[in-house]
């Protein structure tokens, strides 16, 4: 049964997908690394020009292929370095997440945070509380397509 | 058991729950403190007296004894520092170390008249009933 | 299968020190289609990008990924380095292994360990990149300069100077800007108006040069090369071509009561009125708010006096339309406001003023016409206190957290000048720390402590109150560890400076970003100074960041320059990372032209060739690559992937995804 | 019925005859009384075997696709529910407007045959009904039922007899009559439940599926050349239901890339074989879309912006703590 392997693993590390946008959210990540402010390892970052180049099917194929949480970051509402780009964004992903909990999947394994270019420290804090969150989540089976998994 | 003046500072400041470093010495809190005129370490000399770890000396000031605990300081400091948390949890640490306190509360009425305000009064007694 | 070939980057012990380059090496060459890997100590160096284009040469490499970096640091670089190498510049992909792994991690296993699995995933992306050519695009060769301060001012002649048509706009009625309300600059004592004025009839007669006064930004839209901008000319209700600037007008002019903003509220102005007397153009507005005839209909008294006819209450705003190459931000700064700094009776006792404030009371064109005397009885003060960082270096949310960086300095002139003209006047300065790093700085402040016995303390002004005729300053002296009152009769509040409030408005319809103060942000910090994020608008003065006069007008020649080498091609190579549609599979349902911001597809009826190798007519989409800017909305609006973006495919990202997880 | 299939017939006759559209899509009678199926008339003799009655769920909207692709002008029959499926093809750009005839024509419910033989009735021959009375004429005799009774779970939640869009509308408009369903109420059930339980629901409902396509291929939204599961360049293809988790993606994804043109015609929910509740699935993003954006009836017209390719700049924000997420 899928709930047994909850337990399976102790020393749990989980594997946090972050989406970033070029012209903010990669900005500022870049700009937590030149902060030197630090966040867990296990996150690791994929540009994407706008968050509205993120694809809910993108979000789906990394839960299914193991991942604990799915992070999307983009510019803030009215920032968007193409003018509406995060709108869209915004709909989209509320959607999913709303649908994601409908399926009985654990609130807060998606998270949409608006990150600035400016704002490298916002970065790193909301990389460390998702980190956080992700962790007492526990692992992903919910999700998971175990086919898939190394 | 004497504990040596670097703990001790520690300690006093981590009680305060402020954050010294923060200070860059502008002397605003001075400026701003009521009590000021009556102290021989000054609000800002507080904090630096307690950067370079100096609790013996701020412990024998009448600095503690003179704080109204108005919090003008705190109020005031463009860093976020409350010197008035600091000197409250430095008279703590005399208060602790050698159960003495500067008055009892039995002494304050004597010392309160029509000009004193509330805010004195009140910190009066609650600082000296313990 | 592709020949990938994997560059490390050392980046000194940046990366080297949290991040076993060996290790790296050793992993990504058990990779199959890993041709080639190696490691550098600097990869962006001739060396290190010799390193890399010998061995595209040498082993006939089709992919490269060079693990270094931010790409938003050195992307560029690398791929230049490889198309010099005979590869598409589009099938090289960093792994950002520096500020996303070495700088954000400190134990070395973790950091080898994420350095492998970013490297991996950019590997996993690359073999999915298809080499891309670059379109090209006209350049529209005018530019547009917003804010006419002397940063304005100054950018637009250089421009001008190099030979291309460019215009200024202002949101006053008149060019000029802080610098025109400043007595004297530091750290010479020129007359600020003196070397000001000049520049702005030169500017205004330049033949390139087209001003909008009295104007603001509408709407903006296109790229580098190709901003459309609409520029709404508000109604001076005066005909500026008719107007010689008599100014019969603003004597003649029944309403007199309105607080005049060039000197700062000091004094009163008339409802028509030019701002100053040096303005440019140096034609009155009617500000309609207070004027009578519009309020009340009755008046009309300026249209009657004027000898040349040009009042005309008619007039209406106008929406000019221009196309320009590149865009110039110059929109400057203002004082913050100081309600919430109850403590020094700013705005209750009239003896209490802001340093700006100050250079309208000692400049002889001010409402004392120079001479330095008090608000509340115009007696000349024989006390002056100033207070630095009122508002500046302030974390508790009541003022600004960063140092507004030129009070130190005119804190000083003010008190300087003072000393001079009044040598019995008494000055004293409060100052937290003196800061005076710049050519001749130091000199001037030692000048004033010295040659002028400003008496300088360190320490701040507590509370303020007014007594009698004269004001009492509680202080601190910190440096003698006391608490200090001293009586006054005018305090001067070198308050905190911040970015005028346009620039959010601005930001977002230029997606130029601010930062949390609402500055502009540059490009790079240190090495794209002038150039914001977005290609083709470029920052010009302090509302990039705190500047004095000499420190501005460099970044306006900087920010001309940047211009200048826009403005000089004919065309610009576009960015090939566009979006483009797999006719074959497009139902022509057309979301992607609903969620398209730039308005660059639109549905086509046409005969395709459908999934069965048959014709057939039917509406796809089509992109026009010339206005998609790649933000990929419509590949995700896409139900069936047929909308796909260049450099960002669907196929590349879920590689990329399928790698890390 | 009866009445309305004869003006249906005269109509088509009078449309062909005259030359005015090339094609005409109907029903005609299946291999069972129950089981009519879609067809296109292109000469008036074939009419003959044209019907209409309470076992005509299907929408032929769809059918209209390849026609259009050739510029044929067609006559198509549309039940109000139908029109709206009508509309939103149009809106893809699916179906030209101006090569398509719209009839409307009135219905009063279809009859859910399962129903029936839920009962233990077999041998079915004909179906007769007048009012709410249904009487089934088997092998073995007549068996009565009442029409409100034995209703398609999708009449239970007829959204009206307006249409949405029709050329020309045939007869008197009828109404639905029975106990009415509020396809919202399953979803709010569901809402109510715990993670935990949602997700056992879940599991077992879509677990039965077996990836027959049949909701794909009916569904007026689910347009497109080529689906996004059977392209290869996406990521996502793979007919074969490999696992559960695969089984939950293709559902959700093909509720995602409907959410906002889904007519709720309940059509997905009626052919699947395997009887997956795929209406609680697409009901529960039109409710989020009502919610979140105001409410928003796709199909209703053919130039409205859908939902998720608009915006407000006063959007909700996806945070976790939203409401209708528990």
């Amino acid at each position: 049964m899928l709930e047994s392997e909850a337990c399976e693993n102790t020393n749990y590390n989980p594997l946090i997908v972050a989406f970033c946008c070029n012209w903010c959210s990669y900005a500022g990540a870049d700009g937590a690394g030149t902060a030197r402010k630090s966040y867990p390892a296990n996150i690791k970052i994929i540009k994407v020009p706008c968050s509205c180049r993120v694809n809910p099917l993108f979000v789906l194929r990394a839960f299914l292929r193991g991942a604990d949480g799915v992070i999307l970051c983009g510019c803030h509402p009215g920032d968007c370095h193409y003018t509406s780009g995060n709108y869209y964004t915004r709909r989209r992903m509320k959607l999913l997440m709303s649908t994601l909990s409908y399926l009985g999947i654990e609130d807060g394994r998606m998270r949409v945070e608006w990150v600035s270019a400016a704002e490298g420290n916002k970065f790193s804090e909301t990389m460390n509380s998702f980190a956080e969150t992700i962790k007492s989540l526990g692992e992903n089976v919910k999700l998971r397509d175990l086919r898939c998994k190394k | 058991m004497q504990v040596n003046e670097k703990e001790q500072a520690a300690e006093i400041v981590r009680r305060s729950g402020t954050d010294i470093s923060k200070c860059m010495q502008c002397g605003k809190c001075t400026a701003a403190c009521p009590a000021g005129y009556k102290m021989d370490i000054q609000p800002h000399r507080v904090v630096w007296e307690l950067i370079n770890e100096h609790v013996d000396v701020l412990q024998k000031a009448v600095t503690p004894w003179k704080c109204l605990s108005c919090f003008a300081c705190a109020e005031r400091c463009p860093r976020g520092v409350s010197p008035a948390a600091l000197i409250e949890s430095v008279r703590l640490s005399i208060i602790r170390q050698q159960g003495e306190n500067c008055i009892t509360v039995e002494e304050i009425p004597a010392y309160i008249d029509e000009k004193m305000p509330q805010q004195a009064i009140v910190a009066a007694f609650r600082k000296y009933n313990k | 299968m592709q020949k990938i070939g994997v560059f490390v980057c050392w980046c000194g012990s940046n990366i080297a020190a949290t991040v076993d380059v060996a290790k790296v090496i050793e992993s990504v060459k058990a990779i199959p289609d890993v041709a080639f890997a190696s490691d550098y100590r600097y990869m962006c160096s001739e060396g290190g990008q010799d390193l890399m284009q010998n061995a595209i040469r040498e082993h006939g490499l089709t992919r490269v990924v060079v693990c270094a970096c931010s790409p938003r640091m050195h992307e560029a670089t690398f791929r230049k380095a490889a198309e010099a190498a005979g590869l598409n510049p589009f099938l090289l992909e960093i792994a950002n292994i520096r500020e996303q792994c070495s700088w954000v991690h400190k134990d070395k296993e973790v950091g080898t360990e994420k350095a492998i699995a970013l490297a991996k995933a950019a590997i996993a992306k690359v073999r999915f990149n298809s080499p891309l050519q670059a379109g090209q695009s006209e350049v529209v060769k005018r530019a547009l300069v917003i804010g006419g301060g002397i940063a304005g001012i100054q950018t637009a002649l250089d421009i001008a100077e190099a030979g291309y048509k460019v215009d200024l706009v202002e949101k006053k009625p008149s060019i000029g800007g802080r610098m025109s309300q400043l007595d004297k600059t530091f750290p010479t004592l020129d007359c600020s108006a003196c070397i000001l004025t000049p520049k702005m009839v030169d500017v205004a007669a330049h033949p390139n040069v087209t001003i909008y006064t009295y104007s603001e930004i509408e709407k903006v839209s296109g790229y580098v090369g190709q901003f459309e901008v609409d520029i709404r000319k508000r109604a001076r209700s005066v005909k500026a071509d008719l107007c010689t600037g008599c100014g019969v007008c603003q004597d003649k002019c029944p309403s007199k009561k309105t607080p005049n903003e060039f000197n700062q509220g000091l004094d009163n102005r008339s409802a028509i009125y030019i701002t100053f007397a040096q303005a440019v153009p140096k034609v009155p507005v009617i500000d309609r708010e207070h004027c009578l005839k519009f309020q009340t209909g009755k008046c009309g008294i300026c249209e009657k006096v004027c000898p040349s006819k040009a009042i005309d209450y008619t007039q209406e705003d106008e929406i000019i339309t221009q196309k320009y190459g590149a865009i110039v931000l110059a929109t400057g700064f203002e004082t913050i406001d100081l309600t919430k700094f109850g403590e020094y009776q700013y705005g209750k006792s009239k003896d209490v003023i802001t340093s700006l404030e100050f250079e309208r009371l000692t400049n002889a064109a001010g409402p004392t016409e120079g001479h330095l005397q008090r608000m509340s009885d115009g007696k000349q003060p024989k006390h002056i206190v100033f207070v630095s960082c009122v508002g500046s270096r302030d974390v508790s949310g009541r003022g600004k957290e960063y140092c507004s960086k030129i009070c130190c300095m005119y804190t000083a002139k003010q008190a300087m000048l003072t000393r001079e003209k009044y040598p019995d006047t008494d000055v004293t300065v409060f100052y937290i720390d003196v800061r005076t790093p710049g050519k001749g700085f130091d000199e001037f402040y030692r000048r004033a402590v010295e040659e002028y016995n400003v008496h300088y303390i360190k320490g701040q002004v507590g509370k303020i109150l007014e007594q009698g005729d004269h004001l009492l300053v509680y202080a601190s002296d910190a440096l003698s560890n006391s608490h200090i009152s001293l009586e006054a009769d005018m305090v001067v509040l070198a308050t905190a400076i911040q970015p005028s409030q346009d620039a959010k408005k601005l930001a977002t319809m230029l997606t130029a970003s601010i930062d949390n103060n609402n500055f502009f942000t540059e490009a790079h910090a240190k090495l794209r100074p002038v150039e914001s994020p977005t290609a083709g608008v470029f920052l010009s003065g302090v509302c990039q960041g705190p500047k004095d006069v000499p420190e501005t007008v460099s970044q306006a020649g900087a920010a001309a320059v940047k211009v200048l080498g826009i403005l000089s091609k004919d065309t610009l190579a576009t960015n090939p990372c566009v979006a483009s549609c797999n006719e074959r599979i497009c139902s022509g349902c057309l979301a992607c032209e609903n969620v398209c911001p730039y308005g660059a597809i639109g549905g086509e009826e046409k005969t395709v060739i459908n999934l069965n190798g048959k014709r057939e007519q039917r509406v796809v989409s089509v992109v026009n690559e010339a206005l998609c800017q790649g933000c990929g909305a419509c590949t995700v609006a896409c139900p069936c992937g047929a909308m796909d973006l260049n450099g960002f495919s669907n196929k590349q990202i879920t590689a990329e995804v399928d790698a890390i997880c | 019925m009866q009445k309305i299939a004869e003006l249906i017939k005269k109509e088509a006759e009078s449309l062909l005859k005259e030359n005015k559209v090339t094609a005409v899509w109907a029903w005609q009678p299946g291999e069972f009384y129950y089981d009519n199926s879609p067809v296109c008339f292109t000469a008036p003799e074939q009419l003959d075997k044209l019907v209409y009655n309470e076992f005509c769920p299907s929408n032929l909207g769809k059918y209209l696709m390849a026609g259009s692709k050739k510029n044929e002008t067609m006559a198509v029959f549309a039940k109000p529910c139908d029109t709206y499926g009508i509309n939103q093809l149009i809106k893809d750009h699916r179906i030209k407007r101006e090569l398509i005839t719209v009839i409307g024509i009135p219905c009063s419910g279809m009859i859910d045959i399962k129903k029936i033989k839920n009962q233990g009735v077999k041998g079915i021959i004909s179906v007769s009904v007048s009012g709410d009375d249904v009487i089934v004429t088997t092998a073995y005799g007549d068996k009565n039922f009442k029409k409100s009774e034995v209703l398609l779970a999708k009449c239970m939640s007829c959204k009206g007899s307006d249409y949405m869009i029709a050329d020309k509308e045939l007869g008197e408009k009828m109404e639905v009559k029975c106990q009415k369903l509020n396809p919202e109420d399953g979803v709010k059930k569901l809402e109510a439940m715990t993670s935990q339980e949602r997700f056992a629901f879940w599991q077992q409902e879509l677990s039965k599926c077996i990836r027959c396509n049949a909701c794909r291929d009916i569904c007026p939204a689910c347009s497109c050349e080529q689906c996004i599961f059977d392209n290869q360049e996406a990521a996502v293809a793979g007919k074969a239901s490999a696992n559960t988790a695969e089984e939950q993606m293709f559902h959700i994804i093909r509720a995602y890339h409907v959410a906002g043109r889904c007519v709720g015609c309940g059509e997905c929910a009626r052919v699947c074989p395997q009887g997956i509740q795929l209406g609680l699935l697409n009901t529960k993003f039109a409710k989020d879309i009502n919610e979140f954006y105001g409410k928003y009836q796709p199909g209703a017209d053919d130039d409205s912006k859908a939902p998720l390719v608009d915006y407000k700049f006063d959007d909700v924000e996806p945070t976790i703590s939203a409401k209708g997420v528990r």
